[in-house]
């Protein structure tokens, strides 16, 4: 057994990720003829006890996506850490916190009853929760405890490198493949995608004028868009800008304006701050009244510049005004 | 991109500032703290570091303790960064290596309570040892001066600051708006307190600014654009017409009496309209240019400013072969290049009206001050003699000082000339008239040389003086003495009560306020007001002609009111100024430039906000490019670059942040 | 959204609390009128830390929720007037990222009085103060903003975390999950 | 156009023909106005002397019975309930200890005052809401040849007011030469009529009724026109006691509001002129054209 | 000009503001038995003469802050239509009071001649509010109670203050009636021709006037007591 050991795992996060592995597509084959998997919970059946009497580091290398919300992903993140020689937060849960992140626009409490007490469609007159300990016929099945907040990878346990993307591209992966195998990596802590803003591979950066000044805000659904031209100039959002390049400009590709998955550059402290500076100072209006009826039409702007990465912001997450 | 590979060793000094500083902030606690911050190897505090002993401890330890960074916490860099960034370089380090922090303006003058004003010492000084970790060394560079100046406005003050540099040999050009310079102090009659004819010491100035090679005097003509920076500034002026060939008139003003209106039947200007001009005119005998100019407005020849033809054109006959009127005249735009400029555009006198209750203009007796001094001038329209509108002769004036000073409601300031000039005026309008002469005032502000002289003799002269600022000038009687008077309702504060004081004339002594187009230069020439509208000096003592942009100077009473005297020294000064710089032949600047860096995916967000187009997309790298020379550092383009693809010298990201986590990191 | 819910609800503040002000002013009227203030010897609140900045455009947003988030309970933003930026309009490009990030950081929970943009020329010293001592006023009815204390209470959850993995193997090398994980990431 | 109506004490009392000429003459150019209900004394002039809170506590109840009236604006003919209603507002919102005072009295009583009702004047509406075309239109008797010293007194103009120059205000007069008067120069339009001074310290007041009617007689006029009871009142109540101090100098004190029903051709009696004691007496020299029927509400 | 510093100055006082009919001497007052030449008291003014504070107290009021500005350029006193009846100009009254003369101010009978025209507070060139500082000092004599007892102005103050409180409204005639039983009988009497014309013209009215809900003033009034509002 002297191939290398390769485990998946997947917390918070929609389960897409995991599938990526299978976007290889023939390429997988090459990667398991060199690697043996370990742990796939989308793919093979494994118990958690498999996995602990491993011995610490025997795992060459885990890929983990999804953002950490519970007390059993925490374990799983602590175990995996243990067992692996690098870790790496795969895609933008893992790295960013992702989309799971924007439940940190809310208070855990107002979560919780919202969606067991007052979602319209929930019938729960007793209003039972979820409760991390219960009795029944005499066994007392734990469950997991729903942390206060939801983190990135990093922000739990050390994380050796980063796929980003939601999900990482196929190229981003066997790549990161690649350079695992041949033992050509990169210092610890890299994102692994090329340190340059999405416009440089974006097929549509030669058609942006030199002169924007936005007038008026769209939503990608409330206009027809030029299949060839950059979105800004149309007017839409477009996170590209602000967002690492490394996924082919695939969205733009798709007549969809980039939404940040790739996370910011390295010289970035939080994309969402930047981009709007960004975007706000083109605007072409001067007063106060007009540039707020420009900007209205960026009707959620915590959602539209931290859609991936609320989590991993400067601000991190809502601050609870009820204590303040 | 910023970190030097070098060991940071920090040297950090605390000036006292005597007790400025010392008083509020505990000194040689802000050393002992700082001293024990991570890079610092030495910190001192010192009684007055910009003393030359302060700077020569800073050079010693620079060299003894092979310090590679200086920090000084002491007053505002706008006064002392230079000075503390030249004894680092002559430490032997790269002035950069530098950073001031700013503990008397922004703490110990501004604060009460020691123990906080030596938190805020700490924490500020905490900040500059974290940013001064990121500095790295940068070139200054240095720009060349062009040597010719622009003066803007052809008043005492322009006239003073243009002859001043065309005597030292530099090229002038001299704009002024009206047809004639000469300013308001062409309409005096006498110069206080020494009560010279302001005519005989100024003409003979207004004529050698006519007559110098080194001034080029355009009148009618305004500044409409200014581009550029220090030492290479590009003016656009727009020369309205005068419908007259400057080069050609001789100023004969045949023309004037040829004039198909026999009689003069316009409102003069120049005399406030108290007399009558011509369409074709000269605004006074001593006009400089000497040239005649006609008034579109009113001329036959016009009608409303366009070209007709129903007059004679008597003018255009009478000047025969000399051809100088040129009903066809049209407005050029013309374009200078200079490297200094100053301004000197004045002041408006207070519009009276806005002070109702002192009846001018429902009250034809009721006079500006700048109408009587027409009214007692030679020149004026009286000749001299002071016949009122009704062509009475007043035996009894008052005169109301602090019209539109002192007063919140219309200007909050003291106008600083008003006492003077009335009692100038007081002076002549009893030596013309014989009238009894009351002044009313709040407080006499006599404080220059031999004005308070000037104010003994006028009580000598039996001029009334009463202290208390006028309720209200009417024309209701309630005894027969004061039947078609002027009344005058005031309190006499000293002596405790209220009176009633019938006059003939009353003279409302109006303050002085910036010109009505102020801001708009302030904007041409990027400059600053002050909350009263009057241009803001770089510094109130030590720098008071010059601006906030550098090669723009200040001169005379657009800066504040002030007497000739103060405004002649003060035109003197800004020539100076500007002449230190030409004679440099360079001037230094920041370098606190922005740069692309090389990740830049050219995304083009950064291209449109540049005001200086600076910034340009290069079509072969598909990046941006700043030019540097056309980059004014403000930064802007930094802080929206969505990639943090752009940095900035002396302002860089890591610097800024380091300098937040400094001051919040107790 | 009670108190008691989370981990470690901050502590009301002392009586002699006093909110933290970082400013960032432009070098040519807002730096220049706080130091008119200083030589008019005006006297205002002392917590404020100002930055200089050459123009408030250069002001970066994200220089704002770093402020916050180190422990700031207010950001004050000092320009030139509209029209009278010394680079043109360096102000209006503050101006108008000021009017978006207000919103989001109100979406974010933070009260909008937190953050301030005040034009303040050359000759305002006493704007300078009435600002400030009014700013400070409004944060001390606000109370502190406190995201440091809040992060460190949520961090709580993960050094326990990290405790009990250390307990779990004591002799692995590898680093256990950072009390400080912001720090950690890139 | 629809107005709360506050009437004040004095209208109810010596200034009755001032109530009695505004509800025709309001009602005859489609103004309608709704009496208060429950309305209390403003906390006029002599009330701020004893106590500013007290008195701004009056004036806040009736401003919040305004506010809970639905009514969005309120009239205040009365020169005294102008300013104090007007300067309760500005108390409110300049200063928080005052806005207290006023919360709690009124939270006392189960009232609530919000601070934004406009308080005006019958000039200010007649010139800017009205218009002076509309009331040109109505004019049927004009009173040609009439000379009329416009005189405003202090409180309306000053300090205040914005609907008019505190200066030189000159809405009434534009109003009555509306009406086809000609309005005399008058530079004490806007000067004391000596308030209360009259009954306290007559010496004083009497003094300044004199100048006040002595200078109108001068400049030709042929009454002095007002805009506040007191000011009528004393303009018109002393003649004995100026005559004893000055000698005789006779001159009847209207309400401009009797002017314009005057000129609107509507009955004399029902414009409270028999309730001056120098009764005025105008019979114009054209005779009157039928009066059109009044604007609806 | 018969004011001019050459000539002999008028035998009486200054013509100015005296009426035609009005005599040109003070009337002198009437003395039994003989009197001193001259009376003299002392008007030096000692530190002990002060109240410390008093101005600064009264500059806290609502209204009254912008007195610590004054210039004393008397504008207040040069429109004021009473001034001349003052023993105090307005422009005395601001720096007695800035001086903490809180004697000579609450004293002065000039506050009681006040008659709220705000002419000065419009013009007075520091914005200083000297109709509300009238005001405020007229409350502090009252409260003091130092100023005559019989001197009509606060007693109609209080009149006034007791009917509000009471009904709600004023009911002038009313009050009129009471103000003379407590100043000056012989006054009323003086006035009984302005009592028959204001009967004649139907404006002698004694039926009072009052509020639906009577209770409402006490009650808002005792909210508010011991706590006025420029204080808190």
């Amino acid at each position: 057994m002297s191939k290398p050991k390769v485990a998946f795992y997947w917390c918070a996060s929609c389960g897409g990720c995991e599938e990526t592995v299978v976007d290889l597509a023939e390429d997988i084959l090459g990667v398991v003829e060199k690697v043996d998997i370990v742990l796939w919970p989308v793919a093979m059946d494994f118990k958690y006890r498999d996995l602990e009497a491993l011995p610490d580091r025997a795992i060459t290398a885990t890929l983990l996506n999804g953002a950490i919300r519970s007390s059993e992903q925490e374990e799983m993140a602590v175990l995996l850490r243990r067992k692996s020689q690098y870790l790496i937060a795969y895609g933008s849960c893992a790295h960013l916190g992702g989309i799971p992140g924007l439940a940190n626009q809310f208070e855990r409490e107002a979560i919780l009853r919202f969606n067991y007490e007052e979602a319209p469609s929930v019938v729960n007159e007793a209003r039972t929760r979820p409760q991390t300990v219960t009795e029944e016929e005499g066994r007392r099945p734990h469950l997991p405890e729903l942390r206060h907040v939801v983190r990135s990878l990093d922000q739990v346990v050390a994380v050796d490198y980063y796929l980003p993307g939601c999900p990482p591209t196929p190229n981003l992966t066997r790549a990161a493949f690649d350079a695992l195998l041949s033992g050509r990596l990169p210092p610890k802590g890299s994102v692994l995608a090329p340190d340059i803003a999405l416009c440089d591979e974006c097929p549509r950066k030669a058609s942006r004028p030199a002169d924007v000044a936005f007038t008026q805000f769209f939503r990608p659904h409330q206009k027809v868009l030029d299949e060839e031209k950059c979105f800004l100039p149309q007017g839409v959002v477009c996170m590209g800008p602000a967002t690492r390049s490394g996924c082919g400009a695939q969205c733009p590709g798709g007549n969809m304006p980039c939404t940040g998955c790739f996370g910011p550059t390295s010289r970035v402290r939080d994309q969402g701050a930047k981009i709007l500076s960004s975007l706000c100072a083109n605007l072409g209006a001067r007063e106060e009244k007009e540039i707020n009826r420009v900007l209205e039409n960026i009707p959620d702007p915590v959602g539209t510049f931290y859609r991936y990465g609320l989590a991993s912001s400067r601000l991190r997450r809502r601050a609870d005004l009820t204590n303040v | 991109m910023v970190s030097s590979s070098q060991e940071v060793r920090i040297g950090f000094y605390v000036c006292h500032c005597g007790h400025n500083i010392a008083s509020m902030v505990d000194c040689p606690e802000v050393a002992r703290y700082v001293e024990t911050l991570p890079g610092v190897v030495l910190s001192r505090d010192y009684k007055y570091m910009c003393s030359d002993p302060g700077q020569e401890l800073v050079q010693q330890d620079i060299r003894e303790f092979a310090l590679n960074r200086v920090v000084v916490a002491s007053c505002s860099p706008l006064l002392h960064e230079h000075t503390f960034r030249k004894a680092t370089a002559a430490g032997g380090l790269n002035p950069f290596f530098f950073h001031m922090v700013n503990i008397r303006e922004h703490d110990s003058w501004v604060h009460t309570d020691r123990a906080e004003a030596t938190a805020k010492a700490k924490a500020l000084a905490r900040a500059a040892i974290r940013r001064v970790a990121h500095h790295r060394p940068l070139e200054v560079k240095q720009v060349p001066i062009h040597p010719d100046v622009l003066v803007v406005g052809g008043g005492i003050a322009g006239i003073h600051a243009a002859l001043t540099l065309a005597n030292a040999g530099r090229k002038v050009t001299l704009v002024e708006r009206e047809p004639t310079i000469g300013g308001h102090m062409a309409k005096f009659d006498k110069t206080f307190p020494t009560l010279d004819c302001a005519a005989c010491i100024l003409t003979p100035k207004m004529s050698e600014v006519g007559a110098h090679e080194n001034i080029t005097l355009w009148t009618c003509s305004d500044v409409v654009k200014m581009d550029g920076y220090v030492g290479n500034y590009t003016v656009t002026v727009r020369r309205r017409p005068r419908y007259i060939d400057e080069e050609l008139c001789t100023g004969c003003q045949e023309c004037i009496s040829n004039c198909v209106y026999k009689e003069p039947k316009f409102v003069d200007e120049f005399n406030e309209g108290l007399g009558k001009r011509k369409p074709i005119y000269i605004p006074f005998p001593q006009s400089t240019p000497q040239v005649v100019l006609i008034d579109p407005e009113v001329c036959l020849n016009f009608k409303r400013g366009v070209l007709t033809d129903r007059c004679k054109k008597t003018c255009v006959e009478a000047c025969g072969d000399r051809k100088a009127i040129t009903f066809t005249q049209r407005e050029e735009i013309r374009e200078l290049q200079v490297g200094t400029i100053i301004v000197a555009t004045g002041f408006q006198t207070f519009d009276v009206k806005r002070a109702p209750q002192y009846g001018y203009g429902s009250f034809p007796n009721v006079y500006t001050a700048l109408e009587a001094e027409r009214l007692v001038n030679a020149s004026g329209p009286t000749g001299g003699e002071v016949i009122l509108r009704d062509g009475t002769q007043p035996k009894a004036i008052g005169i109301i000082h602090c019209v539109g000073s002192r007063d919140k409601k219309t200007n909050r300031w003291c106008s600083r000339v008003c006492c003077m000039y009335s009692m100038k005026l007081a002076h002549l309008l009893k030596e013309h008239s014989g009238a009894e002469i009351y002044n009313f005032y709040i407080d006499i502000r006599a404080p220059g040389k031999s004005y308070e002289e000037f104010y003994d003799k006028l009580n000598e002269e039996g001029v009334h003086f009463i202290r208390g600022r006028v309720g209200e000038v009417t024309d209701w009687a309630m005894t027969p003495e004061e039947e078609g008077k002027l009344i005058i309702r005031v309190e006499d504060t000293l002596a405790g009560f209220v009176r009633r004081i019938p006059v003939n004339m009353v003279v409302l002594s109006a303050g002085l306020e910036p010109q009505a187009d102020a801001q708009e230069v302030r904007r041409l020439f990027n400059m600053s007001c002050g909350t009263e509208g009057f241009f803001l000096e770089r510094h109130p003592k030590l720098a008071p002609v010059n601006t906030f942009t550098d090669g723009i100077f200040i001169a005379g009473c657009c800066q504040g009111p002030r007497d000739i005297p103060d405004t002649v020294a003060q035109a003197g000064a800004a020539a100076a100024e500007a002449l230190v710089l030409i004679d440099r032949g360079h001037v230094e600047q920041e370098p606190n430039t922005a740069y692309i860096l090389p990740d830049c995916s050219g995304c083009k967000s950064c291209l449109p906000l540049c005001p200086y187009t600076a910034i340009t997309f290069d079509a072969t790298t598909h990046r941006a490019v700043i030019n540097e020379a056309l980059c004014k550092g403000c930064g802007t383009c930094v802080g929206s670059c969505p990639s943090g693809s752009i940095g900035q010298n002396l302002f860089e990201d890591e610097e800024v942040f380091s300098e937040i986590e400094g001051v919040l990191s107790e | 959204m009670s108190a008691s819910a989370s981990p470690s609800p901050p502590v009301a503040p002392p009586a002699t609390w006093t909110p933290r002000i970082v400013a960032f002013f432009c070098n040519w009227c807002t730096y220049t009128a706080a130091d008119l203030a200083g030589v008019s010897r005006l006297k205002y609140a002392a917590n404020v830390r100002v930055i200089r900045l050459m123009c408030s455009g250069r002001v970066d947003p994200q220089f704002i929720v770093d402020a916050l988030a180190r422990g700031a309970d207010g950001v004050l933003i000092g320009g030139c007037h509209p029209g009278d930026c010394h680079y043109v309009e360096g102000n209006y490009k503050m101006l108008r990222r000021f009017q978006l990030l207000r919103r989001l950081l109100q979406d974010l929970g933070i009260a909008p009085e937190r953050v301030r943009l005040e034009w303040i020329s050359a000759a305002e010293g006493e704007r300078v103060k009435a600002v400030i001592n009014e700013m400070t006023a409004q944060l001390k009815a606000l109370g502190p903003l406190g995201l440091p204390e809040k992060f460190e209470s949520w961090d709580e959850e993960i050094i326990a975390l990290a405790r009990r993995a250390a307990e779990a193997a004591p002799a692995d090398g590898d680093a256990p999950a950072s009390a400080q994980p912001e720090e950690v990431h890139v | 156009m629809k107005f709360s109506y506050f009437p004040g004490c004095s209208l109810k009392g010596l200034g009755r023909a001032y109530e009695e000429s505004l509800l025709p003459v309001m009602k005859h150019l489609g103004v309608e106005l709704v009496e208060l209900d429950d309305w209390n004394c403003c906390g006029a002039t002599a009330y701020m002397a004893v106590d500013e809170a007290k008195a701004c506590v009056l004036a806040a109840r009736n401003l919040a019975l305004v506010e809970r009236s639905g009514l969005n604006q309120v009239l205040a003919p009365c020169a005294a309930c102008y300013l104090v209603l007007n300067k309760t507002k500005h108390y409110f919102h300049d200063y928080p200890s005052m806005k207290q005072t006023m919360d709690r009295a009124l939270g006392a009583v189960g009232l609530r005052y919000r601070g934004d009702t406009p308080v005006r004047h019958p000039l200010d509406v007649l010139l800017n809401d009205v218009g002076l075309d509309a009331i040109r239109q109505r004019v049927v008797r004009p009173l040609k040849g009439l000379k009329v010293a416009t005189y405003y007194g202090c409180q309306i103009v000053r300090p205040y007011a914005t609907f008019d120059d505190p200066y030189n205000p000159t809405t009434m007069d534009r109003l009555i030469e509306a009406l086809g008067a000609t309005v005399v120069r008058y530079p004490l339009k806007t000067k004391c009529c000596g308030g209360s001074l009259t009954g306290t310290v007559p010496k004083a007041g009497i003094r300044m009724v004199y100048i006040l009617l002595n200078e109108a007689r001068k400049r030709g006029a042929d009454c002095l026109a007002t805009v506040c009871p007191l000011c009528q009142f004393n303009l018109d109540a002393y003649h004995a006691q100026v005559k004893a101090a000055y000698g005789p100098v006779t001159l009847p004190t209207v309400y401009f509001t009797q002017l314009m029903g005057l000129a609107f051709g509507l009955p004399e009696r029902e414009l409270g002129l028999q309730r001056a004691a120098i009764r005025f007496q105008w019979r114009p020299a054209v005779p009157a054209a039928p009066v059109p029927s009044p604007v609806p509400a | 000009m018969s004011t001019s510093s050459t000539e002999t100055p008028p035998a009486g006082p200054p013509a100015a503001e005296r009426l035609p009919q009005e005599t040109a001497q003070t009337p002198a007052p009437k003395r039994s038995g003989p009197e001193p030449k001259i009376r003299i008291h002392r008007t030096i003014k000692y530190e002990s003469d002060r109240t410390p504070g008093f101005g600064r107290d009264l500059m806290r009021v609502p209204g009254c802050e912008q007195l610590e500005r004054c210039i004393q350029c008397g504008t207040c006193s040069g429109v004021c239509p009473l001034s001349i009846y003052m023993d105090h100009t307005p422009r005395q009254v601001m720096a007695l009071t800035r001086g903490d003369f809180k004697r000579e101010v609450l004293h002065s009978h000039t506050i009681w001649l006040c008659a709220s025209c705000y002419a000065c507070t419009v013009e007075c060139p520091q914005e200083i509010r000297i109709t509300d500082i009238m005001y405020e000092l007229k409350q502090r004599a009252i409260h003091e109670g130092v100023y005559p007892r019989k001197f009509p102005i606060p007693v109609l103050a209080h009149e006034f203050n007791a009917m509000v409180r009471q009904n709600g409204r004023i009911t002038e005639m009313v009050l009129v009636i009471r103000l003379f039983l407590k100043t000056s009988w012989l006054a009323a009497l003086g006035n009984w021709r302005l009592g028959i014309d204001l009967l004649r013209t139907g404006r002698f009215s004694l039926r009072p006037e009052r509020i639906r809900n009577r209770g409402d003033i006490a009650r808002m009034f005792d909210a508010i007591d011991g706590s006025k509002g420029g204080s808190a």
